[in-house]
């Protein structure tokens, strides 16, 4: 832990705008903090995340996203965040596979009254980040300098 | 074959098809190529036999927008990716008259020479009526034995199964090849460490030279234009710089026909610096087996595929059934 | 003529590395490519074909030309550097050795490409007689003799041992450097050898194929062909034909975003590819006909047109093995021939 | 773009104490196309937006960059503000330095950098912006109300009196609803009926309202403000037009063994109905499960009976198809089944029964005439045990978490109604919480223990034993005294919970509107959108929402209505313009974009491409913007990358993630 305490991963966070995004607003509102790591990227729905994103982000040299959305059931498009989740399911076990350590990449259901879990998330998310270092396997290297 | 040959003449002659598509014969024993054929006289150079891997179905793309009916002939695992086209409208159904022929397993030319067999001037054996059992390979340094088996694309032995999924009428016999579980590759990766994983996949796709031999080859792959051809997600990116670059454009490609790939090989067979590329398909279709039941694309026409479709209790992203 | 133990390779290839990059055939996941050597290379001398060609020694795949770096608003662009160290490309076969003189008509002729002239200035060709040619090999073809290859230094496998037989000035420098490696020896073996090379190779399939009627072929006659639209049917768009080909040298020029600025790179293109000198207001080849017809065109008619006769194919036979499709220049030539038979 | 202006706001001290504004200020100005960039107290107030306006007319700004508080708070007040300045209002973008930084982020240098990063990548998303325009669609002025219980009835009645066209979809034959089958109403104790007949009588009277009963809503398509609706008008077997209801086709009807749904099953009725005698419409049907003639082709006695020749045995369904702007699902409430609860002996003994049954029992039109009695054996009752929560606030998951929030009111009612005309009858009523917020509540369930003398005890009941006597045992607790307590009963009454209406799931996903774990109706927003349903142009009414009494049913039908009348006096709806679009140079028309759809805006045509050069007959996805919403989920499933969504474009969001993560 010594050593990573001082690693600032960059952290790209993609929240659903109905839910999660208002989450993180309450998060706010209620002065809960998590670490400056993440930076969010506003969507209309978890289903509008496209696996080219994730991928660029990595590309250009995030250690780990995240990506939040209405719970199962509370969509506001009704079905997006079922789609998401199948989407992210078979993505991020992909990842898996191809040696992407499972703890950068996660999903996490978010509700605009969880302002709570949306800090603890973030917490928790960046901590498994910062264990594992920098993300050395999935960038581009001209993306480096 | 002789009997395929009559019924093909038989259905040009009294107009039902305007023309085959199938495989005419190469110079070298073991590289035919697919090919329109217009008439009965060029059927004289029609072959179908063990080297006769490529799937036609992609083709018929093109072929649905010939005047008139095309005559095309689709091995067992071929007749899943014409479904899939079907489902995705890529192919019009009206448009082709389907012999489903028989399949005896599909040889890779690529394990012949792997054996140090060089200088090939013809090889035997590898006829569809013949028992594809051991081939003789004639070269300019002598003949060499092989057997059918050992010569078989990698697909052969993981075989789906030789059932058609749709056709006209059928032909020919087939002889069940599988002799392996096709997730047992996958299985294997998936124990390694994240490191040996990393590295065995940077190995192997380090060799990619972007030459889009895959992509083209690929029946699910039937974009008009590619993502990675196209400024939509500023990924038009024709080289690889970097090894990222490749794992990106095959991540994104096996995601893209996630629940669309009909295992079909032919982007692993294709590929000419010999990267296994169906193991991502394979991956693919392995979780989305477990995480979301059974699902074989291109059984049917249908059937709505995994990724456009839901449950309300899925698997979290993560999570292991 | 020189000689040295087969046993010897590495202590010659380590000779040779302590000062200069070596770019040989190394095994690497089941595949043959040159690579740089390094004490743990997998080198593969055995394998005639190379999957890709030595062609990308000299004129890479993708290569960065400049990078501009913002910097505010202000942007400093930065040429990359020109290659300017020696170094020695080892286990060339007679086609692609060939297939590099292609390239210089291409690129040393004004304007000159300064990229590959650097590394043609510095690289030093170090060449291999085949040792089993393929029946995909049609280098005779060409006025080539794969038992006799061009280069600085031309290596025969012969027995326990490789003979080493020096060429040109640089080969001659090269030869110095690895003295201690090298002893003297008689011409026989080699000569031995070129007889049994040039004997398999009067017995392979396409060695005796006949271009005579691409020699001074007119455009027209063969543009207009309908012989195209036979061949063309089977071929999938890929770029593979392209990009193992020792000779094609076409290539693209696009921009990669860095973080902070754009890198201005180019890399090989294909013809076989839709977008292929795609402009603004559309593309001149707009069909698969169209761009499968160019390439053998540019191979067989436009290139030698130009270039005193000197056909931009040498026969390695790469395209032959690898296309998807198994659609091929033996196939176009061969069709053309049935035709003028006709 | 080359005309970026960005402006930081302080919000006094909320984001300047923690992130340095003038340093955002500054690294803004560094980025490419920015050519404005000003920092101020309050952006949002008058004099904020003033500078900006200044700033978008003086240096002909291309798209602007607010940072300041979520966009969730501000971005239309900036849009609005662009917009009047001259800029498209979708050339606005909002970098979130509020409440997702300086809130969040103690450190100032934490803050500040962060803060630059959230403005770098707001500028790369706005130099990728696009004018967007919102498009208009017309207003069909009739509204369709899903069920004719007393929510659908106030709701149409409250709609009509404004002068717009109403239709109610009622599946039973009558409107009525639950309300009708309730004897007395609390805390009041009116007659249900005598309140609730005269409102029925005016939606049948108003010339603004059409009543299709016996009818369900069987298609949906469109979108707010042009919605098009199946309605699919079961066979009644009798013509509307000619039934009088003089009612003698039901005296003579010789098939009588049907369970009467209106009294619960207590009592029976004929094949040829209505459900109850002042039904609306008052013209009977005949239930072809019952009916000898539509089952075996004998009697026909209603038919000869009928002076009006109103009997058609040869009916069939007709499907009537109609337009609306708005749509109010008003699905109403059933009592849960109760075999989870056997250890209640609801299966076991005729004399443990739902009060439900009990409103039957009580009412004069009930299956007893009103005398409360024993359904076993007609003895007249001397101890009355009442459970409460049975399947409600349950836990276990065996029933509902929910708490059903009418059952302790009506408990009490029904409490002081038997003690007030049995005064001999003991009451004993086990419960978990008594709960009374409401006007003139708690009053009456004080009543009900302090004049009435209702023997309250607080515990739960484990079980009830039928015993060979005829009695019942109920075996419960006494949390207060802390003792198990066996109490002798002749009727045992469950205060079952109540659930939304089975058919509520299948009309949710035609309407595309969401609904909970609990099958309630997801509103647009739990507090202050209680009564509309995320999709537009669908409102709520009644306890298709959440559980409701007569009152807060009343009220907030009245609030649907007020929803719908606001949305049919409009002529023209604009609509939202960050909607998908497909580039169809690039369409496959494949397909999965449409599967993915949920609001089925996406459709396919056969058009004439020129691709470069190249023309040919495609099948192309096409979208229809008033449908589309704009979630995105066509964009991810296309895999040539041809559906986009404007205002959140791959490109956009691209230019996002690059810069976070330069």
């Amino acid at each position: 832990m010594s050593i990573n305490q001082e690693f600032k991963p960059k952290i790209v966070a993609f929240c659903c705008n109905w839910c999660s995004y208002a989450g993180a607003d309450l998060a706010g509102g209620s002065r809960l903090s998590y670490p400056a790591d993440v930076k969010i990227i506003r969507v209309p729905c978890s289903c509008r995340v496209n696996p080219m994103f994730i991928l660029r982000a990595f590309e250009r040299g995030a250690d780990g996203v995240i990506i939040c959305g209405c719970h199962p059931g509370d969509c506001h498009y009704s079905t997006g965040n079922y789609y998401a989740r199948r989407r992210m399911t078979l993505l991020f076990s992909m990842l898996d596979y191809l040696g992407i350590e499972k703890e950068r990449t996660r999903v996490e259901w978010v509700s605009a009254a969880e302002g709570v879990k949306f800090s603890t998330t973030m917490n928790e998310f960046v901590s498994a980040v910062r264990e594992l270092g920098p993300n050395r396997r999935l960038g581009d290297l001209r993306c480096k300098d | 074959m002789q009997r395929l040959i009559d019924r093909m003449k038989e259905l040009l002659a009294d107009g039902t098809v305007q023309r085959v598509l199938g495989w005419k014969q190469g110079d070298l024993g073991y590289n035919p190529e697919p090919h329109y054929f217009n008439s009965a006289e060029e059927l004289d150079e029609f072959i179908y036999d063990g080297f006769c891997g490529a799937n036609l179905s992609k083709y018929m793309i093109k072929g649905s927008e010939l005047e008139g009916k095309t005559l095309v002939l689709l091995k067992p695992c071929d007749t899943y990716s014409f479904n899939q086209l079907i489902k995705e409208h890529r192919v019009d159904r009206e448009k082709a008259y389907i012999i489903g022929v028989g399949c005896k397993g599909k040889l890779d030319i690529e394990k012949i020479k792997a054996q140090g067999i060089k200088g090939i001037t013809a090889v035997k054996g590898a006829e569809i009526s013949g028992d594809c059992d051991e081939l003789t390979v004639e070269t300019v340094y002598g003949e060499k034995k092989v057997a059918y088996k050992d010569a078989m694309l990698e697909r052969c032995h993981v075989c789906k199964g030789k059932e058609h999924k749709i056709y006209d009428e059928l032909l020919l016999d087939s002889v069940d090849t599988c002799d392996g579980d096709r997730f047992e590759c996958v299985d294997e990766l998936d124990s390694l460490t994240p490191e040996e994983k990393f590295n065995f996949f940077r190995k192997e796709l380090s060799k990619c030279i972007r030459c889009n031999a895959c992509r083209n080859v690929c029946p699910a792959c039937s974009c008009r234009k590619c993502v990675f051809d196209s400024n939509k997600f500023d990924s038009a990116q024709k080289a690889n710089v970097d090894p990222f670059e490749e794992s990106m454009f095959h991540i994104i490609r096996a995601f893209h026909v996630a629940g669309r790939c009909t295992d079909c090989g032919e982007c692993s067979r294709v590929c000419p610096q010999g990267i296994p590329l169906h193991l991502f398909n394979r991956k693919f279709i392995k979780d989305i087996n477990e995480f979301y039941g059974e699902f074989i694309a291109g059984e049917d026409a249908e059937t709505k595929g995994p990724l456009t479709d839901f449950t309300l209790d899925d698997i979290e992203p993560g999570e292991r059934r | 003529m020189k000689k040295f133990l087969k046993s010897d390779l590495n202590a010659l290839l380590d000779i040779i590395s302590e000062k200069e990059r070596i770019y040989l055939p190394v095994s690497e996941a089941g595949q043959t490519n040159y690579a740089i050597y390094n004490e743990n290379s997998k080198v593969d001398l055995d394998t005639l074909k190379t999957v890709k060609s030595a062609k990308e020694v000299f004129f890479p795949q993708s290569e960065t030309l400049y990078t501009a770096f913002m910097d505010g608003k202000k942007i400093r662009i930065a040429q990359e550097e020109l290659e300017k160290e020696e170094f020695v490309l080892f286990g060339v076969k007679a086609c692609d050795v060939r297939g590099i003189e292609v390239l210089d008509k291409v690129f040393l002729s004004e304007p000159v490409d300064s990229f590959y002239k650097a590394r043609r200035d510095h690289g030093v060709i170090v060449a291999l007689a085949c040792g089993e040619p393929e029946e995909s090999c049609f280098c005779k073809a060409f006025g080539i003799d794969c038992a006799e290859p061009e280069g600085d230094v031309a290596l025969y496998d012969c027995g326990d041992y490789y003979f080493w037989d020096v060429k040109t000035e640089k080969g001659t420098a090269l030869t110095e450097k690895c003295a201690s490696v090298l002893s003297d020896a008689e011409e026989a073996p080699v000569k031995e050898k070129q007889e049994e090379i040039r004997k398999i190779v009067s017995l392979l399939p396409y060695m005796n194929i006949s271009l005579d009627s691409w020699k001074g072929a007119t455009t027209d006659e063969k543009f207009n062909s309908d012989v195209w639209e036979e061949l063309y049917k089977p071929c999938l768009a890929c770029g593979t034909c392209t990009f193992v080909c020792p000779t094609c040298q076409c290539y693209d020029i696009k921009d990669y975003k860095t973080k902070n600025g754009v890198q201005r790179y180019r890399c090989w293109d294909s013809c076989m590819y839709s977008d292929f000198t795609m402009m603004a207001h559309g593309n001149n080849r707009t069909s698969q006909l169209q761009r499968f017809r160019q390439r053998f065109m540019h191979k067989l008619v436009y290139f030698p047109a130009n270039n005193d006769g000197m056909f931009s194919c040498v026969g390695c036979g790469r395209c032959v093995d690898k296309c998807p499709a198994a659609a091929n220049i033996i196939k176009v030539i061969k069709a053309f021939e049935k035709e003028g038979n006709r | 773009m080359n005309g970026i202006g960005v402006f930081v706001c302080h919000c006094g001290s909320n984001i300047a104490a923690t992130v340095d504004v003038k340093k955002v200020v500054e690294m803004a100005k560094l980025e490419p196309g920015v050519v404005h960039a000003e920092e101020y107290q309050y952006m949002c107030s008058e004099a904020g937006q003033e500078r900006i306006a200044k700033a978008i007319r003086e240096k002909k700004l291309s798209g602007i960059v607010v940072c300041s508080c979520s966009p969730r708070m501000h971005e239309t007040t900036f849009r609005k503000c662009a917009e009047k300045a001259g800029l498209n209002p979708y050339m606005v973008e909002i970098a979130n330095l509020r409440e997702q930084c300086s809130w969040v982020h103690k450190d100032i240098n934490e803050g500040t950098e962060k803060a630059v990063i959230l403005t770098r990548a707001a500028i790369a998303k706005v130099s990728l912006n696009t004018s967007l325009y919102a498009g208009e669609s017309g207003v069909t002025k009739r509204a369709l109300v899903i069920g004719g219980g007393i929510a659908g009835i106030q709701t149409a009645l409250d709609i009509a009196d404004a002068g717009y066209e109403v239709d109610i979809v009622e599946k039973t034959p009558s409107i009525g609803g639950k309300m009708a089958q309730l004897d007395k109403t609390f805390p009041t104790l009116d007659c249900s009926a005598c309140i609730l007949t005269p409102k029925m009588v005016d939606a049948a009277a108003h010339e603004k309202i059409n009543i299709y009963s016996y009818s369900e809503v069987e298609k949906v398509s469109g979108f707010v403000g042009d919605f098009t609706v199946d309605i699919r008008k079961k066979a009644r077997y009798v013509n509307m037009d000619k039934c009088t209801g003089c009612g003698a086709c039901m005296e003579k009807c010789p098939s009588k063994k049907a369970l009467s749904e209106f009294n619960s099953g207590l009592s029976t009725r004929p094949a040829i109905y209505t459900p109850f005698a002042q039904a609306i419409p008052n013209v009977p049907v005949i239930d072809p499960s019952q009916c000898l003639k539509l089952k075996n082709d004998k009697c026909g006695l209603c038919e000869r009976v009928c002076q009006a020749g109103a009997i058609d045995y040869k009916q069939e369904d007709e499907i009537v198809t109609r337009k609306y702007g708005a749509i109010v699902v008003a699905t109403g409430f059933e009592v849960i089944k109760l075999d989870n609860y056997d250890e209640y002996a609801y299966s076991q003994s005729k004399d443990v029964i739902t009060s439900l049954e009990l409103e039957r029992i009580m009412n004069a039109a009930g299956p007893t005439k009103g005398h409360l009695e024993r359904l076993s054996d007609g003895k007249a009752p001397k101890n009355i045990v009442f459970i409460q929560c049975v399947g409600s606030r349950c836990a276990d998951g065996k029933g509902k978490s929910y708490c059903s929030k009418i059952c302790c009111m009506y408990t009490a009612k029904h409490a002081i109604l038997i003690r007030d005309k049995y005064p001999d009858v003991n009451v004993t009523v086990f419960y978990i919480d008594v709960r009374t917020p409401g006007k003139n509540f708690d009053e009456f369930y004080r009543r009900a223990v302090e004049e009435y003398g209702v023997n309250y005890v607080k515990g739960q009941v484990g079980k009830v034993t039928p015993e060979p006597n005829g009695k019942l045992t109920v075996h419960g607790v006494d949390l207060l005294d802390n003792k198990q307590l066996k109490v002798e009963a002749d009727m045992v009454v469950l205060a079952a919970a109540i659930e939304p209406s089975p058919e509520v799931r299948n009309i949710a996903t035609m309407l595309t509107a969401s609904i909970d774990t609990n099958n309630f109706i997801t509103e647009a927003h739990p507090k202050l959108r209680p009564v509309e349903s995320p999709t537009a142009g669908v409102f709520l009414s009644g306890i298709c929402q959440g559980p409701k009494d007569i009152p807060e049913t009343v009220s907030q039908a009245g609030a649907a209505a007020v929803k719908v009348i606001g949305l049919l006096a409009k002529d023209k709806l604009l609509t939202n313009p960050c909607t998908a679009k497909a580039d169809e140079l690039l369409c496959n028309g494949c397909s999965a974009c449409f599967n993915v759809c949920p609001y089925g805006a996406i459709s396919y045509e056969d058009k004439l491409i020129n691709d470069h050069g190249v023309r040919e007959t495609r099948r192309v996805a096409v979208v229809n913007n008033a449908l589309c919403q704009g979630c995105g989920a066509c964009t991810v499933t296309c895999p040539s990358g041809a559906m986009d969504l404007q205002g959140f474009s791959n490109r956009q969001i691209i230019a996002e993630v690059d810069a976070i993560c330069r």
